[in-house]
């Protein structure tokens, strides 16, 4: 982990940009696609089969809309936490990402409880075409939620020890792309009818 | 300071399987790819077998059911793309040159790099893995379309089919974690003084191909996730009779697998840029244009996958569209070509085992590349698709690529991975042994295919047409070709283990060539250069007039 | 290597109000039963709330030229996707098909078969 | 230049074959020039001890016309294919000529079944003929298919005919084919479709008029339809299936 263990390679910048911001671009473009492909099959199912808003009217919209107002929220503490990190104030970076992650634990908590009722309702992944996309998209987009949580928690142990600020930023990145993502699957899978 | 951490020389444990030098993880790759491709060639030899000879004991294997037989051509196909053709051309050439070339001493990520090798490597287990399973692995076609792949009762291959699908999830995963970790180390890790135009063309289209892949598998892996759902959660994403669309795999599948195509061609056209230019002495011909019309292939890529679908039951307007794309991207793939052969002209050759394999690799390619116009063209696509015709083109121009040119890259950096040459001698006994066998296995199956064998049939026993005596003569000849051709590659794994330990020592740069990996001692050390380099010019700087010597490292100062 | 600032910091407290004024907007415009408001309130403010997070949030505004580009380009090889599938798959009938079996109500029960 | 290898027996089978001699003539002669080319470069190339190599960049114009003007001919030689190439697959695919006769194609797991109207001509009555794996037509009389599939993706593939079309489940796909040959010939199913696929056979027969209606005659008493109502696998296939499975 010591910063001494990097290469040469690690600490070059031709294109001006960061290496670790760079990945992270990288990362993203990456995830469009993949979002994008699931995103646009559900999509030209949800056109083709307007039926599929009956099943959507049983999604809980409030639930949907408390989830993006965390997200948001979260974001806000991610992108505070870059300014604290571009002042070199590890420690205080380091709160702000905790608070992110918290805010992604509320997240996943909201969901989960939203998930038992849609169950409880007897709606479950197999339950019909709108069902499959619901569960699987918002699943998708909660393992990311998860994954950018424990990353976010290793960073910030690292930047409380004012190490690899630069991280900061990236998991920021990160996270903000996770926050995009649930500003489309939000309308796409609660609002629209 | 870098070299500090590396100095402490690591248990062989670590050393070899848990080393994050790129170098290592580019053998790694490359043997797995090799162990993988001995398997997958065993695969070809068994059906092979069948077809030539049918319904008779195959020599180490045994009869040969139709249910095998799918199986058998099904992990064919996966195993001599994914995990053959991806890890030696991209993530082993790429591992080994990139960091070299670039005048870098690592990877920028070097963990995200072991990580990567891991996560391949686990995928190659797992596929494996289906073979031991109830219902053995997976036999719905490399294409796995759905409903056949997604539903058991339809395969019979239930747990098959879905580690054979976890196992390409994993592989693609590998596959992104290496491609981010290579482009952004060509970005930014670049030597000072190498600009955009100075970069080897091998390491430009390694780049390339994986940012094209890094495009086109997203979505796969997408309709990935939702066909194993299919499989597991019984879900209906495919299946028609609960609002799903088998079409939509079919268009996922391709969107990625027309792209993948050029994923593994750019790094082939790489290489053999390299090796043409080193023993043609001549710099490649319009190296600027050579990197646009790649530039055009990588996007033209994109909008051509439905030509695998005419027949498929697209809306036939739609083939319309794609096959004026299709026949598009012929023109800068054509103007590549000929950018190659125009790089002979005005050289000194040296016919060496790498250049002949190189200069193999465009004479065969050609002949991969028309007989593509046969199927571009929706019209006798009609006829052709699902053809041994098919099979024949693609062979044309996946043999190239994965082995044609891979032996290009491997006699070629032999040197520099082994420090010791590879004997010229039985180099050339197997390139011969190699490169006519191949002709008379596929010739034979253009004729076959246009007679109308369909693929895919483990016997013609059933179609009147098809077994026809004629035919049969044309099968078993490609049979006993491709015995030859499997018989003379154990030449060449002898003389790569021999050559390890007795061959004779190459120093830095036997092939005079310019390039920066070529500055560094054979095998490069840890941290690849003593002091890091700083390039002052182009990567093919050969038979500069007025000079004694006839080439000029991209590190020496004017 | 730290990123040593290269961002003029936004008052980021104002834009997160805005965004969840925008959320609020949304959210109204969903009870209408005008679709095309409804839509509109869905889906336009979606990409007005996406915008302000890409350009403030994540900066690509100060980042270099072709990151934004980069990413645009993925977007536009899903449109790509999108409209070379949609013929097929979000259509139920075309030039001499039909696919009477999708407009048809699902079958739940069919999962049954596959077992 | 396809007729050496295999019979055409439909209308459409010698448009399909003109367009494939069309493009081996072009695309032969580019590969036959390329070639050349390349290997004569190679042989006056080759090392000689004193020839230096030549500097050439490949941005002098008097280089560079070499590969332009022959990759303009190449992009000619495209067109010259594409434009036939897109009219035979219209003419095949999208234009449906009137129908004389329909017929409705059925694939499953392993087998091709058939449904035809009976004498009355019209379809779905008690007179209708259902065959499995044989399908019988009229020379010279334009048949609609109708083509669906009970499972999996199938693909109908008549090679005499030129003729090929998937079968995708919950999809009615509908093509058209008129024989012009009396004899028999095979279908095929040329997509993968399971562990019968090399087992999935099926013949169609071209008869002269007379010997059709006869045929019709003799099948459509429901006494034999009955007998020949669809088995869940062709008796040959079924049996090497429980060989297979043992």
């Amino acid at each position: 982990m010591s910063a001494s263990a990097k290469p040469i390679a690690n600490t070059r910048s031709g294109t001006g940009i960061p290496t670790a911001r760079l990945i992270t671009w990288w990362v993203i473009a990456s995830e469009i696609v993949i979002f994008g492909g699931l995103l646009a099959s559900y999509i030209m199912h949800r056109i083709g089969h307007p039926e599929w808003a009956e099943s959507a009217s049983h999604t809980l919209t409030w639930a949907g809309a408390l989830n993006t107002f965390v997200l948001l929220t979260s974001s806000l503490c991610a992108v505070l936490a870059h300014k604290a990190a571009d002042a070199h104030d590890g420690p205080k970076a380091a709160k702000l990402l905790r608070l992110t992650a918290l805010g992604g634990l509320i997240f996943l908590c909201i969901k989960g409880y939203e998930w038992t009722l849609d169950i409880r309702e007897g709606f479950v992944l197999s339950s019909g075409g709108f069902w499959s996309f619901y569960y699987t998209l918002a699943g998708l987009h909660g393992l990311h939620v998860l994954a950018g949580m424990i990353i976010m928690l290793i960073v910030a142990a690292d930047a409380a020890k004012n190490q690899e600020l630069q991280r900061v930023e990236c998991i920021g990145l990160y996270w903000h792309f996770v926050d995009i993502v649930w500003i489309f699957l939000f309308p796409l899978l609660y609002i629209a009818r | 300071m870098t070299t500090e951490v590396h100095h402490a020389e690591p248990g062989i444990f670590r050393k070899y399987f848990f080393s994050t030098d790129h170098k290592m993880i580019a053998m790694q790759y490359l043997f797995t790819g090799m162990a993988m491709a001995l398997i997958g060639g065993f695969f070809a030899y068994v059906f092979r077998m069948q077809l030539g000879f049918p319904n008779q004991q195959v020599p180490g294997y045994g009869i040969v059911t139709p249910g095998r037989y799918n199986a058998l051509v099904t992990m064919h196909g996966s195993i001599m793309i994914f995990w053959v053709a991806m890890p030696v051309l991209i993530a082993a050439f790429g591992n080994f040159l990139i960091p070299l070339m670039v005048g870098c001493d690592d990877m920028a990520f070097p963990r995200i790099n072991r990580l990567s090798y891991q996560i391949f490597l686990l995928s190659a287990l797992v596929l494996l893995a289906s073979f031991l399973v109830k219902g053995g692995p997976f036999g719905g076609a490399w294409t796995a379309y759905p409903p056949l792949s997604a539903v058991g009762a339809y395969n019979l291959t239930p747990i098959g089919a879905t580690l054979w699908l976890l196992a390409v999830a994993l592989e693609f995963i590998a596959f992104l974690l290496g491609g981010i970790n290579f482009t952004v180390t060509t970005m930014n890790s670049r030597a000072p003084g190498m600009k955009m135009y100075d970069i080897p063309l091998v390491v430009w289209m390694i780049v390339l191909a994986s940012i094209i892949f890094m495009c086109s598998a997203g979505p796969l892996i997408a309709g990935a996730v939702m066909l194993l759902f299919d499989q597991t959660m019984s879900t209906g994403f495919y299946d028609p009779t609960r609002g799903g669309d088998p079409l939509l795999w079919q268009h996922l599948f391709w969107f990625f697998g027309h792209p993948e195509v050029y994923v593994v061609l750019l790094p082939a056209m790489g290489i053999v840029a390299e090796v043409v230019a080193v023993f043609a002495r001549k710099k490649v011909f319009g190296y600027k244009t050579v990197l646009y019309t790649t530039w055009a292939v990588g996007f033209l890529s994109f909008v051509v996958w439905a030509h695998h679908q005419f027949v498929a039951g697209i809306d036939p307007r739609m083939a319309n569209i794609f096959s004026i794309t299709t026949l598009l991207i012929s023109v800068p793939i054509t103007e590549m070509v000929f950018l190659y052969i125009a790089t002979l002209y005005g050289g000194s050759i040296h016919l060496d085992t790498p250049m002949l394999w190189a200069l193999a690799f465009i004479a065969e390619f050609m002949i991969g590349g028309v007989t593509g116009i046969f199927l571009g063209s929706s019209g006798t696509d009609i006829y052709l698709h699902d053809t041994y015709f098919v099979i024949a083109h693609f062979h044309y121009t996946f043999v190239p690529i994965a082995i044609i040119a891979v032996y290009a890259g491997i006699t070629f950096w032999y040197p520099k991975m082994f420090g010791r040459m590879l004997n010229e001698t039985l180099g050339k006994i197997h390139f011969w042994g190699t490169v006519i066998p191949f002709n008379v296995i596929f010739i034979p199956l253009f004729i076959t295919g246009t007679a109308g064998d369909q693929r895919r049939v483990y016997s013609y026993a059933q179609f009147a047409e098809q077994s026809r005596p004629a035919l049969q003569h044309l099968r078993t000849t490609s049979t006993v070709a491709l015995l030859v051709m499997l018989a003379f590659q154990f030449v060449f794994l002898f003389n790569f283990f021999r050559s390890v330990r007795s061959g004779t020592s190459a120093g830095a740069n036997p092939w005079r060539s310019t390039t920066l990996e070529w500055t560094v001692p054979s095998p490069p050390p840890h941290g690849n250069f003593a002091e890091m380099p700083t390039v002052y010019r182009g990567p093919y700087e050969y038979g500069l007039p007025g000079r004694a010597d006839d080439f000029l490292p991209q590190n020496v100062p004017d | 290597m730290t990123t040593e600032a290269h961002v003029q910091h936004p008052n980021y407290v104002k834009i997160w109000a805005i965004l969840v004024a925008l959320l609020i907007v949304s959210l109204i415009g969903s009870m209408s039963h005008i679709r095309a408001v409804l839509l509109i309130a869905a889906f336009g403010v979606a990409v007005v709330k996406a915008y302000l997070v890409a350009k403030n949030f994540m900066h690509v505004n100060v980042e270099k030229r072709w990151v934004p580009y980069l990413l645009i380009v993925c977007l536009l090889f899903i449109f790509i996707f999108f409209a070379g599938v949609s013929p097929d798959v979000m259509k139920h009938s075309g030039l001499h098909w039909t696919n009477p079996s999708a407009d048809q109500p699902a079958q739940p029960g069919a999962a049954a078969k596959h077992e | 230049m396809l007729e050496r290898y295999s019979t055409a027996a439909s209308t459409y089978a010698h448009w399909i074959d003109y367009q494939f001699l069309l493009i081996a003539v072009l695309v032969g002669f580019w590969l036959i020039v390329a070639e050349a080319v390349m290997f004569w470069l190679i042989f006056k190339f080759r090392a000689k001890d004193g020839r230096p190599t030549q500097y050439i960049t490949g941005e002098e114009k008097q280089y560079t016309k070499w590969i332009t003007i022959p990759h303009v001919l190449v992009i000619l030689c495209d067109l010259v294919i594409i434009v036939p190439a897109i009219m035979v697959w219209y003419n095949i695919k999208q234009v449906m000529p009137a129908a004389d006769e329909t017929v409705r194609v059925i694939a499953q797991q392993w087998a091709w079944s058939f449904q035809q109207a009976g004498p009355d001509g019209v379809m779905d009555t008690a007179d209708d003929v259902r065959t499995v794996g044989e399908l019988h037509v009229k020379v010279n009389s334009t048949y609609h298919f109708e083509l669906m599939s009970r499972d999996v993706v199938h693909s109908f593939a008549i090679p005499a005919f030129r003729l090929k079309q998937d079968a995708l489940p919950g999809r009615t796909i509908t093509g058209w084919f008129r024989p012009n040959r009396v004899g028999t010939y095979d279908i095929q199913c040329t997509q993968m479709c399971g562990l019968g696929h090399g087992l999935m056979a099926g013949r169609i027969i071209v008869e002269t008029p007379q010997a059709h209606a006869a045929w019709l005659m003799h099948n459509s008493s429901p006494a034999v339809a009955g007998q020949q109502a669809i088995p869940a696998l062709p008796t040959d296939a079924s049996s090497t299936m429980a060989e297979v499975r043992r």
